[in-house]
């Protein structure tokens, strides 16, 4: 390696990967982007495992519980990022830019976002300028369907396990994200309340785990996927009309020509998020152009990229900055298109006049339900997760 | 040569594979296995000696009785896909093996076959997986396909995500698996042996029995192994190909691996491990591969 | 039987084409939809015909660049391939002896088949991990890691290609004629020269078909590589990366152009062969050779 | 053991490898129980011709029938035919008395049953102590007398034995020898033979066909072919016979009606000249070869007491005289040599 | 070719395969420059005792001396010694002359220069017009004249050849012979050949040794065991014998010292009485065999003017006598019957 190329190793999933922000970047700040693309777990995996591969890590809040024990990546200093306090409070204070609380149950981002100390393993209840990750990117998900299909509107969790869908329904098959979507169900048809549905207690864990498995058994789900193409395929093909999805997964089956909807419900969203945070191998001049990465990613114009995509970017300001008023008033305001809203490589996603589904900014990020989440009775619920798949 | 000097000569040339496994076998599987009998909570693993990786694997075996508990259940559905492959694999891995062995006579035209049979091979598994939905699905092309010819007039659900799509990719997969072996044992057969027996009045049946079969046991056996270890561990293909919704014993694994419980992760890769070598050893039992060099 | 072909030969050629038709099944879903149009998906029906993923393969543009990991994929691969071939030609050499520690050997390399492939990864990259640890405390300045692609990838990848190497040596020499050995050594031969004279020219069919076959097991190795390959990954790592977001139809034109090109390869192969042959057979008289 | 003989007919049968004629359209036929010794110099096309026989090698052209049924494109099981390998072919994987039971066992024969005929042939082979041993652990000979009894087990009407009983040690060949001429006529079935022993052939026969480059050069009883050879290749394959050129003829001299006598000896019948070259003492008698002036050599078989009253020695000079009577004049000399199958194609 | 001869002495060697005792503790001297034949019946141990001299099976017990050399433990390559296998083990897939050129190749002789000479070598086996061919595409007998040749192609001090003749023809058989004794002595090398043709032995060899079950039963020059059988065994094997118990003693007598009388005619020497039981003839002469009353089949070799003249036929009684100073005196009749090695055990 040259001492002059600034090079940063990115580890992440494809999902937050764009090959046009690692051109933008190396254009504005003269560093080169390496992404290493890997799937969700082999990210989580290989952190624990070969902390020494990677510079940059892109990886979701929900997993900080399980890496930072480990103590192979490296809390970054508030001060040194520049918008730090411009970063939307959703993440820092578990609020709306408006002020409107926010569900907590789960792993919510501000839960996790701070350390005690520098090389600390426990994290912070109050902020401090040890921060675990700078969010990325975060969205809110729900229920994909296929409208068209169904022919008839959907507005609750409930009717995931409908039997009139039958051997036509499908989950995420990743235990700790498929639990909290069994859990929006069990809640919705009334059957239990949690106190925190990313938190659940053996017996929650029991009885979310035998109505799940009295609906496999019964043939409710054509199958579980793993992997974005999956779930594209299944709702595409038809082989499934109501799965939990992804957003970018709706567009692509959209894009596809296909009816899809990502059906806001009345229960809530499942709320995820993302951020970047260094490996603790980093340091010296590298740990410099990491910052100035981060700085750079938080600046506006990868932002605006982000938004473009569906997903929302974590500093506002200066994503609006770098986007037309018509796209943030698609994307984020919930207005009517005024013209074609295009993505990011220049095709057509929306002709004048569509909304998005769920509305806007404030609507969606409102009405989180839970948080992606580990629970604190983790292992009890893989070893219940795999006897589900057993049954 | 003396016989030490043939067995220092031997041991040479065993050597360097012998150092690529220590190195990269051996060694971590001494890390993996001295992992499975740590502690861990949620989070981390505790480099405490316990043996709760394996005794949460088996629990509730004992107290579900009779029903059979989570372990056990996998197991055997583990073992019902492996077996199920097995024979498929056997039976048209040995027809596919005779036939190039015996029926295709220049040796080109055999590597031109074998090639034209490793080619699918170079396309990634990745992508071919993905191909087996438009192919199998509900509107797929065998569902249109019998629909149109009008076989069918509801689509066969079964077709995907079910055990028989995970079969059909296992020995999708690994029939090539049992081919090589096959075949390699069977080219070494001598001719006359079989003139031999069809003029002792063998029919091919009598003589395929007799003759062919066990003198091509070695290559039988080999690609068994083959082919039994790999599904015994399999959990890509069950996974994507059973729509994640069927059990087994490197799903479990890969669930607890995933949700970073690695000392359980360990001890079932080590109870795994240690249940197909029982099975391999049985089979090496029945024909000793090594015997026949 | 000889010139005349026997009703089963039609009957297994019948059912060879049926095995070979299902194996390239998929594959035939995959030539076809690589040629989806612009705006087509991974499934069908097509959206249009168009040779744009094929474009997008060669402009290396995209989140992960296809082209270079595919690169890195052929150079491991081929390294895989030939330290497979060594390996398993020499130890199987060894096994035709006993020797001590030959039973241990042949247990150390099923077990090396069985282990599930990423306890086997994880195992390796805990391994390295304590090395780069044991290094950067012993001071080396700026050392990263010690894996990579030609380290713990292709140990990993061995641990995974030689038990096939090994086993299927076992099936190659399966009843090998000792004796032709015995008349090289007392022909004054070395154990080199009656090696490379003449076990090596039998066994050589055989031992290509180990090539290709430790080839191919490295090429798709995904499990093995996802914890050991360091910071630049194999194809296949990057292709299921991908699967985590959008995946388009280049990767289809990808698994096209590689069957297009290794049916180009084998087929000019081939007629290389046919025509030494038919050179050979005018030059030599070694006639009746041909299809016997 | 009910078959019957069959009379076997080979009608311009020929077998070409690549370019080379192996077997040159032979025309032959052996009534049915005869016993036939297929006889020739390595590489005349024996082995090729009962191979096409047995139906394990395609025949180029021509036809074989085995008594009125046309069996050219029959496979081996359908030809009412059984043969032993010149190289035995035994089953590695199995047992002597599995491999000797093997086509009783294709039959359905159970196991005590075929066990029992099976231990009966290794008897007669003298094979029986070693019943229970694989094939890699015997000796040559005694893998040859395990072939044997395998093809012996079967009762085909035809049965082909190529080179049966050349690994034998003297002992064993006599006693298969007289064994096999015993079953032969005990079973009445027709036998093809091949050997290049022509005292096997002249003590086995019936019919003996002698073969040179693919053809049949002479064929007929065994006493026939010794006493009338046609052609100085017959007369040289046969033995014992010394083929002599004298006034632009030639004739066939047994070696045995050969007198020796020193040059100073009167001689009344026609004579050659020579220096004695070699002395090769066989036993019961001694062969004496003479370098004859201008000519080939000659051999001369002597008895011990001739011999050593005589006493003859290497260098010394020798006449050979001979009873006119008692020699064959000889065809046209164009087959006075072997033919190579390329030469003959 | 420069090497010189080396004698070879066994020291008790034993080979045994598992519990099987296949060479029983055999001692043994060849001098150096000797042509010895290893002659026996199937599976006493001759090609087992070569194997270990030329170093491809190991030595159970006792000692291989070449020259001063103890070589029981040194690698094949380094006991000046070379040999020729029964089953010819060439080499698939070279051609003939390769398989020849091969020792040459080996020591990185030039090609032109290792053709040269293996081309002289397929000349003297009359295998030149099949340099090309693959060894799969030759007759038995052809390949066993090319392993013939590639084993003469090395110069070692001893040569130890199995059964090199075997699958020859009675033509090459003969030249053959006669090469491989002109070669012997020529080079001044050691020969050991293994056969169990007693002429083969007889015409070739210096020194017989003969061996039964593992053990040497006798050894010596042809003539003196020709002519002094010291056992049964020997007589028997060596052919052209009767043995004879007259008197609680046993005697061989040279089949053609019998002479036939009929019953009737007045005998001076001892004589046994018996059945004529088959004729064979055997082209210079005809072979009698005759069942004694109480005993074994024995026979008489008469000369065919003597059988015509006499005119002998099966079932006629006859008296066969001979003069008792031609009659060798055997000894313990223990050595009577071929020893299968497990009973040597
Ligand atoms: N690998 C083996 N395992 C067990 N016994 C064996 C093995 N090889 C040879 N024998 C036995 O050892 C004895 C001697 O065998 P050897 O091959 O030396 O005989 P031979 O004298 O060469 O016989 P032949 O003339 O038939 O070739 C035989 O009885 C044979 O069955
Ligand atoms: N597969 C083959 N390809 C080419 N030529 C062959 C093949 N098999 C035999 N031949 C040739 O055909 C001729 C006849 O061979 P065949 O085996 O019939 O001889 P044979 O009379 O049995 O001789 P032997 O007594 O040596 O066994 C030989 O010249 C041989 O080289
Ligand atoms: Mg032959
Ligand atoms: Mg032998």
């Amino acid at each position: 390696r040259s001492a002059d190329a600034k090079v940063l190793r990115y580890l992440g999933t494809a999902v937050n990967e764009g090959d046009e922000i690692s051109k933008k970047c190396l254009a504005d700040t003269g560093i080169k982007i390496e992404y290493i693309t890997a799937t969700t777990d082999d990210v989580t995996k290989r952190v624990i495992t070969q902390p020494n591969s990677f510079d940059v890590l892109d990886t979701e809040y929900f997993s900080l519980k399980k890496l930072v024990p480990s103590g192979n990546i490296f809390a970054l200093d508030a001060k040194k990022i520049k918008e730090f306090d411009n970063i939307t409070p959703v993440f820092t204070k578990g609020q709306l830019p408006n002020g409107k609380k926010i569900g907590d149950q789960g792993t919510a981002p501000w839960k996790v976002l701070y350390l005690e100390g520098a090389n600390s393993k426990t994290f912070s209840k109050t902020p401090t300028e040890f921060v675990t990750l700078i969010p990325t990117v975060y969205n809110a998900d729900t229920l994909g369907i296929r409208p068209d299909l169904i022919k008839r509107p959907i507005s609750s969790w409930t009717e995931l396990l409908n039997p009139e869908f039958k051997g036509k329904a499908s989950i995420l098959n990743i235990p700790s994200i498929g639990i909290m979507d069994a859990a929006m169900v069990v809640e919705a048809s009334g059957q239990h309340t949690y106190a925190d549905k990313g938190n659940m207690t053996k017996a929650e864990i029991d009885l979310t785990m035998k109505i799940m498995t009295e609906a496999k058994k019964a043939g409710q789900f054509r199958a579980f996927w793993k992997d974005f193409n999956e779930s594209v395929n299944l709702m595409a093909s038809g082989e499934t009309v109501i799965q939990s999805m992804w957003s970018p997964a709706v567009t692509k089956v959209r894009s596809m020509g296909i009816a899809c909807t990502f059906q806001p419900l009345k229960e809530g969203y499942r709320s995820w998020a993302s951020g970047f945070c260094v490996s603790k191998a980093v340091s010296g001049p590298k740990l410099d152009w990491a910052y100035e990465f981060v700085n750079w990613y938080l600046s506006g114009w990868a932002g605006a990229y982000l938004n473009r995509q569906g997903y929302y970017s974590a500093v506002l300001s200066t994503a609006k900055a770098n986007m037309t008023a018509d796209e943030w008033g698609y994307w984020m305001e919930g207005k009517a298109a005024v013209g074609d809203i295009k993505a990011p490589d220049g095709t057509i996603l929306e002709k004048a006049g569509a909304t998005r589904d769920g509305g806007s900014y404030d609507e969606r990020m409102g009405a989180v339900a839970c948080w992606n989440a580990v629970m604190d009775e983790n292992d009890y619920m893989v070893r219940k997760w795999n006897e589900f798949i057993a049954a | 040569m003396t016989q030490e000097r043939k067995t220092f000569v031997a041991w040479l040339q065993a050597a360097p594979m012998m150092l690529v496994f220590a190195l990269f076998f051996l060694l971590p599987l001494l890390f993996v296995t001295i992992v499975s009998a740590w502690d861990y909570n949620e989070y981390e693993m505790i480099p405490a000696f316990s043996l709760r990786g394996y005794s949460d694997t088996f629990e509730g075996c004992i107290a579900d009785l009779p029903n059979l508990c989570t372990i056990l259940k996998t197991y055997l559905k583990t073992l019902k896909l492996c077996l199920l492959t097995w024979v498929l694999t056997l039976l048209i891995g040995f027809t596919v093996a005779y036939f190039l062995a015996f029926h295709v006579r220049s040796k080109t035209w055999q590597i031109v076959l074998t090639l034209l049979c490793t080619i699918p091979f170079w396309t990634s598994n990745v992508i071919r997986m993905i191909a087996w939905i438009p192919l199998l699905g509900r509107n797929g092309l065998v569902n249109r396909g019998l629909e149109g010819a009008g076989l069918i007039h509801q689509p066969l659900e079964w077709l995907l995500f079910s055990e028989f799509s995970v079969v059909l990719a296992l020995v999708h997969l690994f029939t090539f698996f049992m081919v090589v072996p096959i075949f390699n044992s069977m080219i070494r057969i001598d001719r006359r042996l079989i003139e031999a027996a069809y003029d002792a009045g063998a029919t091919g049946w009598q003589t395929l029995v007799n003759i062919i079969i066990p003198l091509a046991k070695p290559g039988i056996v080999i690609g068994s192994i083959f082919v039994i270890t790999i599904v015994m561990g399999d959990f890509v293909t069950i996974g994507v190909m059973g729509g994640q919704q069927i059990a087994s014993a490197g799903k479990i694994i890969e669930a607890r691996l995933n949700a970073l419980q690695f000392p359980a992760a360990a001890a079932n890769a080590v109870i795994l491990l240690g249940i197909t070598i029982l099975i391999i050893s049985a089979l090496t039992r029945v024909v000793d591969i090594r015997k026949e060099l | 039987m000889g010139e005349k072909r026997p009703r089963s030969f039609y009957l297994l050629a019948a059912f060879f084409t049926a095995y070979v038709l299902f194996l390239y099944g998929p594959m035939f879903a995959i030539y076809i939809l690589s040629f989806q149009g612009p705006d087509g998906g991974l499934t069908f029906p097509m959206n249009g015909v168009s040779l744009v993923w094929f474009g997008k393969v060669f402009s290396g543009s995209g989140i992960v660049d296809i082209g270079a990991a595919f690169k890195r994929s052929l150079q491991l691969g081929l390294v895989v391939m030939v330290c497979t071939v060594v390996l398993s030609v020499s130890a199987g050499m060894a096994f035709r002896r006993s020797f001590r520690g030959a039973t241990f050997l042949f247990y150390v390399a099923i077990a090396s088949l069985i282990m599930p492939s990423i306890i086997t990864s994880l195992g390796i990259a805990l391994e390295f991990r304590l090395l780069d640890d044991f290094i950067i405390k012993s001071g080396v300045g700026d050392w990263t890691t010690a894996m990579g692609l030609f380290t713990s990838g292709l140990g990993a990848h061995l641990t995974w290609t030689l038990p096939f190497g090994l086993l299927i040596m076992f099936a190659i020499f399966n009843r090998f004629d000792n004796r032709l050995e015995e008349a090289a050594r007392d022909l004054g031969a070395t154990p080199w020269q009656t090696f490379r004279h003449v076990v090596l020219p039998i066994i050589l069919p055989s031992v290509v078909g180990i090539g290709l076959f430790g080839f191919t097991l490295s090429w798709d190795e995904l499990a093995r590589s996802s914890q050991t390959i360091g910071s630049v990954n194999t194809l296949p790592l990057d292709l299921q990366g991908l699967t985590t977001t959008v995946t388009k139809p280049d990767i289809y034109a990808l698994g096209t152009l590689t069957s297009a090109v290794s049916f180009l390869v084998i087929f000019l192969a081939l007629v290389v062969i046919l025509v030494l042959q038919a050179r050979q057979r005018r030059h030599g008289s070694d006639a009746g050779k041909g299809m016997v | 053991m009910t078959t019957t003989a069959a009379a076997l007919e080979l009608v311009q049968l020929t077998k070409m490898y690549g370019g080379i004629t192996a077997v040159d359209a032979i025309n032959l036929k052996i009534p049915a129980g005869s016993y036939c010794c297929l006889l020739g110099p390595s590489g005349c096309g024996k082995t090729s011709t009962l191979r096409m026989v047995a139906g394990h090698e395609a025949v180029s052209s021509g036809d074989i029938l085995v008594g009125p049924k046309n069996v050219t494109n029959l496979p081996p099981a359908d030809r009412s035919t059984a043969m032993m390998f010149q190289s035995y072919a035994l089953f590695p994987h199995l047992s002597v008395i599995d491999n000797v039971g093997f086509a009783l066992k294709m039959k359905g024969v159970a196991k005590s049953a075929r066990h029992a005929e099976a231990s009966k042939l290794l008897e007669l082979v003298d094979m029986q102590p070693y019943a229970a041993r694989l094939p890699g652990q015997l000796s040559g000979g005694q893998q040859q007398r395990v072939a044997l009894a395998r093809a012996l087990i079967t009762s085909p009407q035809i049965l082909l034995l190529d080179e049966p009983l050349s690994a034998l040690d003297p002992f064993l060949r006599l006693r298969m020898r007289a064994e096999l001429k015993k079953l032969q006529r005990e079973l009445g079935l027709t036998f093809i033979h091949v050997t290049h022993g022509q005292d096997e052939a002249m003590a086995l026969a019936d019919i003996v066909v002698l073969m040179n480059g693919g053809r049949i050069e002479q064929q007929g009883s065994p006493r026939d072919i010794f006493n009338h050879p046609r052609t100085e290749f017959t007369a040289k394959f046969i033995g014992g016979h010394n083929v002599i050129a004298l006034n632009h003829e030639t004739f066939a001299v047994r070696v045995d009606r050969l007198m020796l006598k020193r040059p100073t000896e009167t001689v009344a019948g026609p004579s050659v000249t020579g220096t004695i070259s070699e002395v090769e003492y066989q036993g019961t008698y001694v062969r004496v070869v003479i370098a004859v002036d201008d000519g080939p050599e000659i051999s001369a078989q002597v008895t011990e007491t001739q011999f050593d009253a005589a006493n003859y020695t290497v260098g010394e000079r020798v006449r050979a005289t001979w009873d006119p009577t008692q020699a064959s004049l000889l065809k046209t000399a164009s087959s006075a040599t072997i033919r190579s199958p390329e030469r003959a194609a």
